[in-house]
C-alpha cells in the first residue's frame, strides 16, 4: 500500500450518514481589530460519521480545545454553523459527553460517587444508577478502588474514573481532550486499547484529540491533521483499520506508515509552534 | 445616619475606676442600701471603666449620661466642645494615692529622688501631676526627676523591684494588698492639701430635659456619701462586696479614706478646684485660663448645700 | 492518638521552661504553673468568672457566626467576577495587615461600649481572611469543573450547589480557622480596651491589681480553648481533603 | 498601570469621596469622625509640628526590630525544626493553631522578664510575627525541589555553597513572603501593644488622644499608621510578587 | 530485515571500548527485611560502549532513575559494581553530566547565568566562560532569551538550558532522565533532534531514559528494555541507525519494525504496573 493512497482525502459524507457537523466554522477570540483581538480556529468543515472513530491531531495551540468547545457546544463558533444529530448546537446538547485535558475528577467525592454524579442530578432512579455505575465501574477496571478518593488514585486512574462518569450518561457523540495528555507513552497506548473497547461496545461516535501520533493513528478511522494557529485541517487522513484492533497493531507495517506520514504533515507546523518558545 | 448605639439598660451611670479605686464607694452604698430609689431614682448598675475619656465617652453613649469622672477629663471633653457640665463634686483627696519605694532603698524623702527615674503610669495622667504638686510643694527641682511612663501602677512596681526606678507611684487598694513589700515614700493625702480629683458631670440638654432625675441621682450619691461616713464598717462590707475586695482589705481602704473626708458630698469649693487647676498646669493639661462660670451648674445640688461654697 | 502525643509533649516542655522561670526570676511575681493551675480551678468555681466567660462567649459567638457568614458571602460576591477580585484582593490584604486596634476608637464612637462594639470589632478581626480564602478559592477554582457541570447539563444553582461549594470547601474551611482565631482575638482585645465584662476585661482588670496568677490562668484557659477549637476546625479540614 | 489597578484607585478615591461627604454633610456626626481632608491636614500638623515625632519613632524602631528579630529567629528556628522530622511533627499542629492564642494577656510576663518599655512590646511583637516566619522556612525548605538538591550534587557543591547558593535562592519565594507576614504582624503587634498596654508610641498616642476627646489627632495618628502600613505593604508586596513570578512554572 | 535480526542481544564489547559498566548491580531501598524494604532494581549488568547512545525503556516505578543514579554516583549500588573509565564509581565523577526528568534550572538566574553556573565555580576564566555559555546557548537555539528567566519559557526551553548547562562542562558521558517527559510528542521529536545533533558534535557517550519507544527507537544505537520492578534488562536491541539520522526516520519501514517489537516486549511489563493504580 503506497502513501498516496492512505493519503486520500475523505469526501464528504451523505446527509443520513452524518451525526454531527462543522460549517465555515470560524472562533475568534477578544473584539476583533483590537490588539488582544486571537483568531483561535478555522474555518473547519467537518463530517462525524455516525459511530467512527474520529482522531485530530495538530500543534500546541492551533485550536483543538477551541474545536471541542464548539461541537460540545461549550463555546459558540464567530462564524458557521455546528449542528448535532440534525439540529444546530445551542448549548452543550443532550447525547454529547465529554472528557477533560484536565484532571475533572472531583476529589470531594469517592469514585462510586464521582461516577454516579451526572445521573443523580438527571433524577436516574436510584436502582438504575447503581445498575450503569457498577458496570462502568468494572467496565474501565475501577471495581477495587471503588470506595477510593481521586487523591488515593494516580493519575491514569483518574482519568479512568473521568472517563466512567461520562460513559454512564450513554452519551451517543464522545468528545476526548487529550485524556492522557499526563500519562507516560506506554501508558497511554493501554489506555488507548481500553478506549477502543468502549467505543466497540457502546458504538458511540468518538472524537479524539491527542498530540501523539501513534495514539492517532493506531486507535481511528480517520486522523484530521490541523495546521498551526487559526487551525485548519490540512488532511484528512483514512487508516483503514478493521474496527477489531488493539495496540498490538503498532507493529503492523502501516502504523509506521501512518505515523511517517503524519510527522511529515506535522513536522514544519510543530517547527512554527517551538520556535516561539 | 451613624448615631451611637445607646446601651439598653435605662438609669445605669458611669464611674470611672469602678471596681478599682474608692472613688465609687458612695455609689455602691447608695445602691445597695436603697437610697437612690429613696431620692427617687431608680439606678440598676454601674458602668465602670479604665478612667479618663473613656467614662466620659461611656457616658454620652448612655441613656442617662450621668458620671464621676477624673477632673482631667471633664475638662478635656469640655475643651473639645462636647457639651458637658459639671454638676456636683465627687471626691477631693489624693489620700488614695502615692510614692513608694523598696524597703531597703535609701530614698527617704521626696528629696533623695534627685537624679533619680521615677515610674508614672502614662504622661499627663494623674499619677505624674501629684508627684509634681509633690515636688513643688517641697522645692525639689522637677526636672532633675526623670518621670518613666510605666503604662500602670504593677508595671511600674516591677521596674521597681527590678531597679530600673529608685521609686513608683502607687495607689489604692493596691498599695494595701501590697503594703508590706514597699516602704512609703510620699503619702500625697497627708502632703498636699485638699483637692477636688473627681466631679459628677453630664450633658447640658439632659440637664435641660431631666433636672429632675439629675438633682435624684445626685442627692441619692449625697445620701450614700453621709451613709459612708456615719457606718464605715458598714460601707466597707458593702464595697468589698462590690468591688470583689478581701474584707479585711476593703476595711482598711475604707478607713484611709476617712480622715481626709475623701468623699464630697457634692458641694464646690473654689479654692480645691483651683488647686486640682495648678497641677493640671503642671503636667500641661490646662494652659489657658478657666472659666468655671461656663462649666460649673451647682443648680442640681441637694438645697441643703446648695449655698455652701 | 500519636497526633496529639507530639503536641502535648512539646506542651509539657513548654510548662516545664515555665517553671524553670519562674525558679530563675524568683520573687518577682511570675507565678508558677501549679499556682496558675491551682487559681484557674478556683476561677472555674465562681460564678463571677462564668458570667464573665459567657459575656465574651456571646460576643464571640455572634461575631463568629457574623462574620462567617459576611466573609463567605463577600468572598463569593467578590470571587464570581475576575475583575472584582483582583481590584479588591490588595485592599484586603492591606486591611489584614492593619493594626486594627488603631480603629477601636472609632468603633467606641459607633457601637458606644456595649457588645455591639466588640461584635464589631471581632468581626473586622475575622472576616477579612476568610473573605481572601474564599474570594481566592472562587477564582483558582479549576476552570474544568464548570466545564464538567456544564456539560452534564447541570444548571446554574446544581452547579453552584453541588460543585462549586464542595470545591471551595477547604479552602473556606482554612479561612474559617484563621477567622475564628482572629475573631476571639478581637473580642479580646476590645474587651482589654474599653469594656466592663469579658474574659478580657477581666485580665486586664487583674493586671491593674497585680493579680498575676488571675492573669496568667485567665490567659492559659484561652489559649488552650483556641487551640483545642483550632485543631477540632484542622481536623475537619483534614478530613475533608481526603 | 493596570486596567485592575485604576479601579482599584477609583475605587479606593469614591470610598474616601463618599466618607468625605457624608461627614461634610453631618450624615456622620464630628463627634464620631472627621472628614479625611481634615484627616490628612491633622496629620500634616502632626508631622510638622513635630509633637508626636518621638512617639512615632519609637512605634518605628519597635517595629523594625521585632520584625528583624522575628524573621532570624524565626528562620533559624524553622531551619532546626526542618531538620528534626520528629520534633516538626509535634510542634506543626501547634503552630498551625498559634494566631488563636491571645499573646496580649502575656504581657505582665513580658514585663517581668524584659522590664517596661520597648523591649516587652517588642517581645510581643516577636512572639507574634515569629511564627509566620517559622511556617514560612518550613515551607521554603520543604519546598526547594529534590532535583536542586540532585544537581548540586552532580555540580558537587559542598555543603555551605550549596545553602548559599542552591537552597537559600531557592526558598528565597517562600521565605520572602513569611518576611512580608512578619513586618505586618510586628506591626500589629507592637502598636496593638502601645494601644492597650504601653506609655509611648503611635498606639499609644492614638489610645490618648482618644482618651482626651481630640478626635482631629487621633484620626490625624490613625491615617498616619493606614498610610505607613499601606506604603510598606506595597512595598513588600511589589518584592513579594517578583519572587513569585519565579515560581510559576 | 526481520525481527528476529533486530533483537539480537548485544555481545559484552571488550575492555578497551568500554565507557561505563555494571555489574551484577542491585539496589535495596530501606532495611531488608522489614516491610519497608524494596528491592527497586537489578541485578544489572551493561556495559556503555565509548560514544554510543543509549536509550533504557521500562514501565512507570521499574528502577530506570536508580539505575542512572548509580551511573551518576548519586546513589551507590546494593551490591555489584559499578565503573566508569575504568575506576569504580564512588561519588560523582568528573567528566559526567546529568540532565533529570524534573526542571532543574534554577529560576533565580537567568539564562545565560544559569548555562554559566557550573563553569564559574569550576574556575574557568571569564572569556573561556562567555565563549562556552555563547557556544552551548547558541546551540541549544537560546540566543534569543538569553537574558530571559526560566519561568519566561515554556517547559521545552528550560530542558534546554538545562542540557546547555550539563553541555558547557564537555562531559564524557551524558545521563539523561526522561529529559522531554513533561512535552508533548511532536515537541519531544524535534528535541530529540537536537539531542542527535549534540551526540554528533560532541561524541559524547549517551545514556538516555525514556517512555517513549518510538524516541528509544528514532534516536538510539542500542536500546535495552526493562521489566517492571525490581527491573532487569529483559532485552538489549541494537537499531541499526547511521550516525546521522533524525527524526524522519519515523517513517522508515524499521521504525514501525522497532516500535511495534518494544511495545511486544513492553506491554505485558506496563500492564503489570497499570494494574496496581
Ligand atoms: N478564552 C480565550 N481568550 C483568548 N484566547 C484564547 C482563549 N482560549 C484559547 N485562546 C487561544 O486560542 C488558541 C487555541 O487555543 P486551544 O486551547 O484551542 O489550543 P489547543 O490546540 O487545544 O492547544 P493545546 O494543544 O495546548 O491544548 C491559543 O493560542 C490560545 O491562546
Ligand atoms: N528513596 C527511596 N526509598 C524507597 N523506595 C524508593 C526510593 N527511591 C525509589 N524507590 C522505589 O524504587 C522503585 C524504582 O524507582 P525509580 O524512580 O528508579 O523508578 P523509575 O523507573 O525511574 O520510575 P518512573 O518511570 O516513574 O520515573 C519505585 O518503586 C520507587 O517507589
Ligand atoms: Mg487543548
Ligand atoms: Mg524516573
Amino acid at each position: 500500500m503506497t502513501l498516496a493512497a492512505l493519503a486520500e482525502i475523505a469526501p464528504v459524507s451523505d446527509a443520513d450518514d452524518h451525526h454531527a457537523r462543522l460549517t465555515g466554522v470560524t472562533r475568534v477570540f477578544g473584539k476583533p481589530g483590537t490588539a488582544k483581538c486571537v483568531h483561535a480556529l478555522g474555518p473547519i468543515d467537518l463530517d462525524l460519521r455516525r459511530g467512527e472513530f474520529f482522531s485530530v491531531v495538530g500543534p500546541s495551540g492551533c485550536g483543538k480545545s477551541t474545536l471541542l468547545d464548539v461541537l460540545a457546544g461549550l463555546s459558540k463558533p464567530t462564524e458557521g454553523t455546528a449542528e448535532f444529530e440534525g439540529r444546530p448546537i445551542d448549548g452543550v446538547p443532550a447525547g454529547v459527553g465529554v472528557v477533560f485535558q484536565e484532571d475533572a475528577s472531583f476529589p470531594w467525592l469517592s469514585v462510586t460517587d464521582n461516577v454516579a454524579f451526572g445521573l443523580r442530578r438527571a433524577g436516574v432512579d436510584a436502582a438504575e444508577i447503581a445498575r450503569r455505575v457498577d458496570y462502568a465501574v468494572g467496565f474501565m477496571g475501577l471495581k477495587q478502588f471503588a470506595g477510593a478518593y481521586p487523591a488515593q488514585l494516580s493519575g491514569g486512574m483518574r482519568q479512568r474514573v473521568c472517563i466512567a462518569r461520562t460513559l454512564v450518561m450513554q452519551p451517543r457523540l464522545i468528545l476526548l481532550d487529550e485524556p492522557f495528555g499526563a500519562l507516560d507513552q506506554q501508558t497511554r497506548l493501554l489506555m488507548g486499547d481500553e478506549l477502543l473497547r468502549l467505543w466497540r461496545e457502546t458504538s458511540a461516535t468518538v472524537l479524539l484529540i491527542t498530540h501523539a501520533l501513534d495514539e492517532a493513528a493506531m486507535l481511528s478511522d480517520r486522523v484530521g491533521v490541523m495546521s498551526a494557529r487559526p487551525g485548519v485541517f490540512i488532511d484528512i487522513l483514512e487508516t483503514g483499520w478493521e474496527v477489531d484492533r488493539d495496540s498490538r497493531i503498532v507493529s503492523h507495517p502501516r502504523f509506521g506508515d501512518l505515523t511517517g506520514h503524519l510527522w511529515e504533515k506535522l513536522r514544519t507546523e510543530s517547527l512554527k509552534h517551538l520556535r516561539d518558545g | 445616619a451613624v448615631v451611637p448605639a445607646a446601651p439598653a439598660l435605662a438609669d445605669e451611670i458611669s464611674v470611672t475606676q469602678w471596681g478599682t479605686s474608692m472613688y465609687g464607694a458612695p455609689y455602691a452604698v447608695a445602691m445597695s442600701e436603697g437610697l437612690f430609689k429613696k431620692a427617687g431614682v431608680d439606678i440598676t448598675s454601674i458602668i465602670g471603666s479604665g478612667g479618663g475619656g473613656t467614662t466620659v465617652r461611656n457616658l454620652l453613649a448612655s441613656e442617662t449620661p450621668y458620671g464621676d469622672v477624673a477632673i482631667a477629663a471633664a475638662l478635656a471633653a469640655q475643651r473639645q466642645g462636647l457639651d458637658v457640665i459639671i454638676v456636683n463634686t465627687g471626691t477631693r483627696s489624693t489620700a488614695e494615692a502615692s510614692l513608694v519605694t523598696m524597703p531597703d532603698s535609701p530614698i527617704k524623702s521626696l528629696k533623695d529622688l534627685e537624679g533619680k527615674k521615677v515610674a508614672i503610669t502614662s504622661p499627663k495622667g494623674v499619677s505624674e501631676m501629684l508627684l509634681l504638686m509633690a515636688l513643688k510643694q517641697e522645692g525639689v527641682d522637677a526636672s532633675k526627676v526623670e518621670r518613666v511612663a510605666s503604662g500602670g501602677y504593677v508595671n511600674g512596681l516591677t521596674m521597681l523591684e527590678q531597679g530600673a526606678v529608685a521609686a513608683a507611684a502607687l495607689i489604692e487598694p493596691l498599695s494595701i494588698i501590697r503594703a508590706a513589700k514597699y516602704r512609703t515614700v510620699v503619702n500625697y493625702g497627708k502632703l498636699l492639701p485638699p483637692m477636688t480629683t473627681s466631679v459628677g458631670i453630664t450633658t447640658r440638654a439632659f440637664a435641660k430635659k431631666n433636672p429632675e432625675k439629675l438633682k435624684a441621682i445626685i442627692a441619692g450619691r449625697a445620701a450614700g456619701v453621709e451613709a459612708l461616713y456615719a457606718d464605715p464598717a458598714k460601707a466597707a462590707e458593702i464595697v468589698g462586696k462590690a468591688f470583689k475586695l478581701e474584707p479585711a482589705i476593703a476595711k482598711v481602704a475604707v478607713d484611709n479614706m476617712l480622715g481626709p473626708r475623701m468623699w464630697s458630698v457634692g458641694e464646690f469649693n473654689q479654692a480645691e478646684l483651683d488647686r486640682t487647676i495648678d497641677g493640671l498646669r503642671l503636667i500641661g493639661e490646662v494652659t489657658g485660663p478657666v472659666d468655671w462660670s461656663k462649666l460649673l451648674d451647682p443648680a442640681f445640688l441637694p438645697a441643703s448645700i446648695q449655698g455652701k461654697k | 492518638m500519636k497526633n496529639v502525643l507530639g503536641p502535648a509533649a512539646v506542651l509539657g516542655v513548654l510548662l516545664l521552661a515555665w517553671e524553670a522561670l519562674h525558679l530563675a526570676v524568683a520573687n518577682t511575681g511570675l507565678p508558677s504553673p501549679v499556682t496558675t493551675l491551682v487559681r484557674l480551678v478556683g476561677l472555674l468555681g465562681e460564678a463571677e468568672f462564668w458570667d464573665q466567660a459567657a459575656e465574651t462567649a456571646r460576643a464571640f459567638a455572634v461575631a463568629v457566626v457574623l462574620s462567617t457568614i459576611g466573609g463567605i458571602a463577600l468572598g463569593i460576591l467578590l470571587g464570581m467576577n475576575r475583575t472584582a477580585g483582583v481590584v479588591s484582593e490588595p485592599i484586603l490584604v492591606n486591611l489584614y495587615s492593619l493594626p486594627k486596634v488603631t480603629l477601636y476608637p472609632v468603633v467606641l464612637l459607633i457601637f458606644g461600649l456595649g457588645i455591639s462594639a466588640r461584635i464589631a470589632f471581632g468581626i473586622m478581626h475575622g472576616m477579612i481572611p476568610l473573605t481572601l480564602f474564599t474570594m481566592n478559592a472562587i477564582l483558582q477554582m479549576k476552570p474544568v469543573y464548570r466545564r464538567s457541570a456544564a456539560v452534564m447539563g447541570l444548571t446554574p444553582w446544581q452547579t453552584s450547589l453541588t460543585v462549586v461549594l464542595p470545591a471551595i470547601l477547604p479552602e473556606v474551611i482554612t479561612g474559617a480557622r484563621l477567622g475564628v482565631s482572629l475573631c476571639l482575638l478581637g473580642v479580646l482585645i476590645g474587651e482589654m480596651f474599653a469594656s466592663r465584662n469579658g474574659l478580657g476585661y477581666m485580665v486586664m482588670h487583674a493586671m491593674e491589681r497585680g493579680d498575676m496568677p488571675t492573669v496568667l490562668a485567665v490567659a492559659l484557659l484561652l489559649a488552650v480553648v483556641a487551640l483545642v477549637v483550632n485543631a477540632m476546625l484542622l481536623m475537619l479540614d483534614r478530613a475533608w481533603r481526603h | 498601570m493596570t486596567r485592575e489597578g485604576r479601579i482599584r484607585l477609583l475605587v479606593v478615591a469614591a470610598a474616601v469621596g463618599a466618607l468625605e461627604l457624608a461627614c461634610r454633610i453631618d450624615w456622620i456626626p464630628a463627634s464620631v469622625m472627621i472628614p479625611p481632608s481634615a484627616m490628612a491636614t491633622s496629620l500634616w500638623d502632626i508631622l510638622v509640628s513635630g509633637t508626636h515625632w518621638k512617639d512615632i519613632l519609637v512605634s518605628l524602631r519597635s517595629v523594625a526590630t521585632a520584625a528583624v528579630l522575628a524573621v532570624v529567629l524565626g528562620f533559624l528556628v524553622g531551619a532546626v525544626i526542618h531538620a528534626l522530622p520528629l520534633v516538626r511533627s509535634a510542634v506543626e499542629p501547634l503552630l498551625a493553631s498559634y494566631y488563636a492564642v491571645p499573646t496580649f494577656m502575656f504581657y505582665p510576663v513580658f514585663i517581668i522578664l524584659f522590664g517596661v518599655g520597648p523591649s516587652a512590646i517588642i517581645a510581643i511583637a516577636v512572639l507574634l510575627a515569629v511564627v509566620a516566619m517559622i511556617s514560612a522556612t518550613l515551607t521554603g525548605l520543604d519546598r526547594i525541589p529534590r532535583v536542586l538538591g540532585k544537581t548540586a550534587l552532580i555540580m558537587r557543591l559542598g555543603p555551605i555553597e550549596r545553602a548559599f547558593k542552591i537552597s537559600l535562592p531557592a526558598a528565597m519565594p517562600y521565605l520572602f513572603t513569611g518576611v512580608k507576614l512578619a513586618v505586618a504582624y510586628a506591626f500589629i503587634g507592637v502598636i496593638a501593644s502601645e494601644f492597650i498596654l504601653s506609655g509611648a508610641g503611635m498606639g499609644y498616642a492614638i489610645a490618648y488622644a482618644y482618651n482626651n476627646f481630640n478626635n482631629r489627632e487621633m484620626y490625624g495618628l490613625m491615617l498616619l499608621i493606614v498610610l505607613l502600613v499601606t506604603v510598606v505593604n506595597t512595598a513588600l508586596d511589589a518584592v513579594d510578587r517578583r519572587l513569585q513570578a519565579r515560581l510559576r512554572r
